[in-house]
């Protein structure tokens, strides 16, 4: 479990940004304090998406037109 | 009380996000089922058929079109949003104003030098976004905050003169008009909504129309920046 | 050929070190200065120094590249920006009537 | 795996989204947000997605902070 966790610390990193959004929408009155929460979350689900497409070793798409290239599917959703 | 609900809620939410990442597929595998179906795919024949070289615009704008279809016209309805909250019901606070502090020669020349050259990096990004990263959201944004600073610096006439009255509404709403507009081409040509040319012969308008959608999109999106900042500012 | 390498190694290795240094030195400005104008001043040497070097030396380690010219015009963006944001800044402080710090008796600073 | 130079990145985007959730002054949690929001840019950067970087880095490094200074002028600078 550990392990596992330790291997996915990109993946653990976005679960603890998503939760510091979360605590800030959820017990901030403020509204300016919660948008920064919402804002929060929004790019830790977007680091999420980012990081399920990194592959070992790759780069971006249309910089090395070689194989090895990184995945370019999950991260268009995140445009925007 | 709200405390320890809060606490709770945490946990709440955050074991199952924990445990669902724990029994993910190790971060960055060559094997990731996210690398070995579509994407595979999308990586070798995107370049020919969708008629982008960089393969994510392919993607938000020719795979996934109808996707930034919906997404183009959100935010041409989160203008509307702010239009809504802002002017109808007057929620715009009367603070007393602060001391005027004149903006200093420096920054006026500053700016002026290199409002230029912003705005020729800007439709770079957005033209050159079928080829290297960049694109029509990316470029429009960069250009939304060129109208900015000069609306800070060189004051809110100055900033007015780069957007006026007239052509104003047709501008917000470039991003859905154009994407529409390509949309129905591609109905008349191909029978299909947004739907792109496959033959080889016509690949120079797959491309064609790839570019028109980013420029759309580019002047939608710094029109919508610019009356959101200028909403807000207004007083 | 290979002088020329060493060369352009070397020169980068200079440009980065002198970077890198203004970064450190700024960054304990920020953290050590007394008041908000030796801050300021402290952060707009480190942006333009600092920043300027490395995107040199990164400029010459590309050699004859069109991506190198992209850097430089970067580095001169940077150089005639961020002198601007510090006199914007300090100029603003001043008009809205923050008083600059004098020596006084008493030990350490803050502000 | 991720390298040292991801970890300390992951490390910084928790650290400034604590600062700008727990800050009371909310001038102070707005630049803090700028600064969540130009090292998330940085991850994604290194991640390999350039696209969803640029859109960061002008979106929420540029015209987020803006429009919070803005709304934060109209009203009040404190939390509560």
């Amino acid at each position: 479990m550990l392990l596992a966790l330790w291997t996915n610390v990109d993946y653990v990193a976005s679960v603890v940004l998503f939760c510091i959004g979360l605590y800030c929408v959820i017990a901030k009155n403020n509204l300016i304090k919660k948008f920064i929460g919402l804002n929060i979350m929004e790019t830790s689900v977007f680091a999420f998406i980012v990081a399920m497409g990194v592959v070992e070793g790759g780069t971006h798409p249309s910089w090395e037109p070689a194989p090895g290239r990184r995945t370019p599917t999950p991260y268009p959703r995140a445009l925007s | 009380m709200k405390k320890a609900l809060v606490i709770v809620l945490l946990i709440v939410a955050a074991v199952p996000l924990v445990a669902a990442v724990a029994g993910l597929p190790p971060h960055g595998s060559p094997s990731n089922p996210t690398y070995t179906h579509v994407s595979a795919y999308y990586l070798e024949h995107g370049a020919e058929e969708a008629g982008a070289e960089n393969i994510v615009t392919d993607m938000i704008l020719n795979y996934r079109g109808f996707d930034t279809n919906g997404e183009v016209t959100v935010i041409f309805t989160s203008l509307a949003a702010v239009f809504g909250v802002l002017l109808l019901t007057g929620a715009v606070a009367r603070k007393p104003a602060a001391p005027e502090i004149p903006v200093s020669m420096v920054v006026r020349f500053i700016a002026r030098l290199l409002a230029p050259f912003i705005a020729i990096f800007a439709v770079y990004v957005i033209l050159n976004g079928h080829i290297s990263p960049g694109g029509g959201f990316q470029g429009g944004t960069v250009l939304g905050a060129l109208y900015i600073t000069v609306s800070i610096v060189l004051g809110r006439d100055e900033a007015r003169r780069l957007l006026p009255r007239g052509p104003k509404p047709w501008l917000q709403a470039a991003g859905p008009l154009t994407f529409v507009g390509v949309g129905l081409l591609g109905l008349v040509l191909t029978g299909y909504y947004l739907g792109f040319p496959t033959t080889p012969a016509l690949a120079w308008l797959r491309t064609a129309m790839i570019v028109v959608i980013e420029i759309g999109i580019g002047v939608g999106g710094a029109a919508v920046l610019a009356s959101v900042y200028e909403t807000m500012e207004a007083d | 050929m290979s002088g020329i390498d060493a060369v352009i190694g070397a020169v980068t290795a200079v440009l980065a070190g002198v970077g890198a240094f203004f970064f450190l030195v700024g960054t304990l400005g920020i953290l050590r200065l007394p008041d908000f104008y030796c801050r300021t001043h402290a952060a707009t040497k480190c942006d333009t120094i600092g920043a300027g070097s490395i995107l040199l030396a990164l400029a010459i380690f590309n050699r004859l590249h069109p991506e190198s010219l992209k850097i430089i015009a970067l580095a001169a963006l940077v150089l005639l920006s961020s002198p601007t944001a510090g006199h914007a800044l300090a100029r603003a402080a001043f008009r809205t009537g923050l008083v600059p710090w004098q020596r006084t008796g008493a030990k350490g600073g803050g502000s | 795996m991720s390298s040292i130079f991801d970890l300390t990145l992951i490390a910084l985007l928790i650290a400034s989204a604590l600062l700008a959730v727990r800050s009371k002054d909310l001038l102070a949690a707005t630049i803090i947000f700028s600064t969540y929001s130009l090292v998330m840019c940085l991850v994604w950067m290194h991640r390999g997605s350039p696209d969803v970087a640029m859109t960061e880095a002008a979106v929420g490094a540029g015209i987020t902070t803006i429009l919070f200074l803005v709304a934060i002028g109209k009203t009040t600078r404190l939390e509560r």
